[in-house]
């Protein structure tokens, strides 16, 4: 059991990146419209984002120092200060859709309507963000969340034509229904969402936290190499199962409301309730992640005392961001907004964020000066150059296939 | 010195690359600031010795440049209430060592660099029950 | 790679962004008037989008009518799928129609029309836990997925 | 070394780095071969008895090594090819050889530029 909870970390982690609001309804109509030809996207990016995490948290846990640290240390002041603005325009407004999605996760049990829950779940989240402490906040929403397992119990149990299934992972075409630049434009989008930039600054920030130390290496490293692919396997369970229900049946989805309606055929109401508790629990936790996150990089960005491991007035601004960041999520949300769309306007940010994140922690995972014998090794290395050219081209990709799909349409 | 040795001085230092915008930990280990610019003051001997540590917005902003400079140090100059506000200024024979932090003899409390931490706390955070409670 | 000597060309990098703000609201309100077979393309992807939220709404009657889903899980997931399609088919009944497209125009509204009913008897049948209405819901429904479904071809 | 106090300005005059970074370099013949791009710095006990030791010249007004410059910072080798053939013109101006520095212009007047040199290789 012991052993479960000191994984939480990387699992919570990983909901953030794979399955929150925007991924979970992303994933749904990726799989309802292109089958599973997009899996191996998801594949590329779970391996991506174990190359840095593990880089993010070893340096977090050899010199102490948080990826946004980094980013400052080795980019200066002003590019620094372009990749904060870039990587809060990702954060914020993931913050902002997690916040809905708790809500509409509970209009789905309840169908009151998103809009009434809204301060409630605000007013619950900063509760939990100023007074539980971390290590209860990742182990009740990290395993919580696995409760999505259920996906992949459904998609045995639909007992698809297998056969089907693996053609359509190894077909790498949109089909005959979609474009290329529509298959393009969603290979970014969960290209991107693998490698979303607040998965290292929530990873390696938490292992600050955890107060991990040379010793703890390998327990990170257990972290990333379950909780990734863990969250990635989990991504592709609810692609698959739409690919089985919805695709034939010719609905695309644009809703969490269908997202569980694949697991009640398959498992009836027991699995309609575990996947929706399934749904609360990953888009609390990635709301928990994605709001600490913008507090942490922002924190670092300006050399703040920060975390959860001081009393709130030991890090009195810090505190005051998270706060200040809910009450603008909630007036954002009153709006009437849709929380899932906010999420893909998120993108834009990522073209800018990602190299600007990974750029520096591949250079100080070299440097000796904060490392010492534990440097990047040589597959650490030639991995994190090959991913940082294929973030740059994806970087350079996103904007112009947004506006030449009208955002996937 | 690399990892968490005793923090040390180097035999060089080359100011961008390992001073500046590095953190700075007080002595109870808990972060303070950035080193947001260096101060130099010239020795009697006509070299140019390191003097400060500087940090905050006043020091922040004009190495940042162009309009996002602009605008920190405007912003910062509003909400001080000095006629010709300085920027946060930590002395250098504070430093007791470096290593991938910028390590001071002081407390956070006694180095008053962080104005607006502290008027977060009075005004913001310290009325908020449990706001000295930690994990 | 030198980051720091990166120094991005402001006034270049304002007006790109402008021109792509341009591109986007320009491409976003494109309304095919004018061009008969433009509206005509219009009007398919229109019932594509409908059938979408159609045979949503059959999916989710064919599970609670099988007790496989929760009451207000069913309601939710028809209310949202109703208010998707009364945007789609608001969207398309908003565009003018050019001369000559009005054949196309009377056919795809009395398909979303159909579609809107249907769904409206589902939501009601839900909504009061009516198996016997549900069931009725589910006739209609389906028919009109049919139809939605053909409509690429049934077009005139 | 002593070195006439008009080179810098009046002693206990109070500069920031961040003025010398980014400074046109200039030579006796006029040219301009350059910027400050990093001012290192030595000496020691103690962080107040550390000197401008010298300036790392480079032909953009900004530039960064990001550590490559430092013989022990080896990967990834891409990288590190790429940052040392974009700064390959660097070179290093030490104190004894920088003649004035014009504050308020921004310019520092050399006598000469050398080879920029790992710091920690031998002297």
């Amino acid at each position: 059991m012991k052993k479960i909870f000191a994984v939480a970390l990387g699992i919570l982690t990983a909901i953030g990146g794979f399955v929150d609001i925007g991924d979970l309804v992303t994933n749904a109509l990726v799989g309802s419209r292109f089958g599973l030809s997009l899996a191996w996207v998801v594949v590329v990016g779970v391996i991506g984002i174990v190359v840095f995490s593990e880089m993010s948290g070893r340096v977090a846990a050899i010199s102490g120092r948080a990826t946004f640290d980094l980013v400052r240390e080795r980019l200066g002041p002003r590019i620094g200060l372009a990749n904060l603005l870039a990587s809060m325009g990702v954060t914020f407004l993931t913050f902002i859709a997690e916040i809905g999605g708790v809500a509409l996760a509970i209009e789905i049990a309840t169908s009151v309507n998103e809009v009434l829950w809204v301060p409630v779940v605000a007013a619950a989240l900063w509760i939990v963000l100023w007074r539980v402490r971390f290590s209860v906040l990742e182990n009740v929403f990290g395993l919580v969340g696995l409760a999505l397992v259920v996906f992949a119990v459904a998609l045995w149990k639909l007992d698809p034509d297998w056969g089907a299934l693996w053609a359509q992972v190894t077909s790498f075409s949109p089909g005959a229904d979609n474009t290329w630049t529509q298959y393009c434009y969603y290979a970014v989008a969960l290209f991107g969402a693998a490698l979303t930039p607040y998965e290292v600054f929530f990873f390696s920030s938490g292992g600050v936290e955890e107060h991990w130390g040379e010793k703890d290496v390998g327990t990170m490293r257990l972290n990333v190499f379950l909780g990734f692919p863990l969250g990635g396997a989990l991504s592709l369970a609810v692609a698959a199962v739409t690919a089985v229900v919805f695709l034939p049946a010719g609905v695309e989805v644009e809703s969490l409301s269908q997202v569980p309606l694949p697991v009640a055929i398959a498992l009836g109401k027991i699995g309609v309730a575990i996947a929706l508790l399934g749904f609360f629990a990953a888009t609390f936790g990635a709301a928990c992640e994605t709001g600490l996150s913008v507090g942490y990089s922002i924190a670092q960005f300006y050399g703040w005392s920060w975390g959860k491991f001081v009393a709130p007035r030991q890090a009195a601004r810090f505190h005051a961001v998270i706060l200040l960041s809910t009450l603008v999520a909630v007036a954002v949300l009153l709006t009437t907004v849709d929380p899932v769309a906010v999420t893909e306007y998120s993108v834009v940010f990522s073209a800018l964020a990602l190299p600007l994140t990974y750029l520096p922690i591949l250079v100080i995972a070299n440097d000796p000066d904060y490392m010492g014998e534990r440097v990047n090794g040589r597959l650490a290395n030639v991995l994190g150059s090959v991913y940082l050219v294929v973030i740059l081209v994806v970087a350079v990709a996103a904007i112009p296939l947004m506006i030449l799909t009208r955002g996937g349409q | 010195m690399p990892g968490r040795d005793e923090p040390g001085f180097r035999r060089q230092y080359d100011a961008e690359l390992h001073l500046l915008d590095r953190q700075i930990v007080d002595r109870d280990g808990r972060p303070v600031a950035k080193v947001d610019d260096i101060e130099l003051a010239v020795r009697a001997d006509g070299r140019l010795a390191v003097a400060a540590l500087l940090c905050g917005p006043g020091a922040l902003g004009p190495r940042t440049g162009g309009r996002p400079g602009r605008w920190t140090t405007a912003i910062w100059r509003r909400l001080r209430t000095e006629e010709d506000p300085q920027p946060g200024r930590i002395d250098a024979a504070l430093v007791t060592g470096t290593d991938n932090a910028v390590h001071v003899s002081a407390s956070a409390d006694e180095l008053r660099v962080d104005g607006l931490e502290r008027w977060v706390r009075h005004y913001v955070v310290d009325r908020i029950p449990g706001a000295g409670h930690a994990d | 790679m030198t980051a720091r000597a990166l120094r991005p060309d402001r006034s270049r990098w304002r007006a790109a962004v402008l021109a792509a703000a341009a591109a986007l609201t320009a491409s976003a309100c494109a309304t095919p008037e004018g061009d008969p077979s433009l509206y005509r393309d219009e009007a398919v992807s229109t019932t594509k989008a409908a059938h979408s939220s159609v045979a949503t709404v059959a999916i989710v009657l064919r599970t609670r009518l099988r007790d496989l889903t929760f009451g207000r899980a069913a309601d939710d997931a028809v209310s949202t799928a109703e208010t998707s399609l009364t945007s789609t088919a608001g969207t398309f009944e908003g565009l003018q129609p050019p001369r000559g497209a009005d054949s196309v125009r009377r056919q795809a509204t009395q398909l979303l029309s159909d579609a809107e009913d249907a769904v409206a008897a589902a939501r009601i049948a839900v909504r009061r836990d009516d198996r016997a209405g549900m069931r009725a819901a589910l006739v209609a429904v389906t028919r009109s997925a049919d139809a939605l479904d053909k409509a690429p071809e049934t077009l005139p | 070394m002593r070195t006439d106090p008009a080179v810098t300005g009046g002693p206990g005059v109070r500069h920031r780095i961040s003025e010398l970074l980014g400074s046109r370099v200039r030579l006796p013949d006029g040219s301009c071969p350059g910027f400050v791009n990093e001012v290192r710095l030595a000496g020691g006990p103690g962080l107040q008895s550390y000197v401008v030791d010298g300036l790392v010249v480079g032909s953009r007004v900004q530039g960064s090594m990001l550590g490559y410059d430092r013989r022990e910072v080896l990967g990834p080798r891409v990288l590190r090819a790429v940052v040392r053939l974009v700064n390959r013109d660097l070179s290093y101006a030490p104190w004894a050889s920088v003649r004035r520095i014009d504050w308020d212009e921004r310019v520092v007047e050399v006598e000469r530029l050398g080879p920029l040199t790992d710091e920690r290789a031998p002297r």
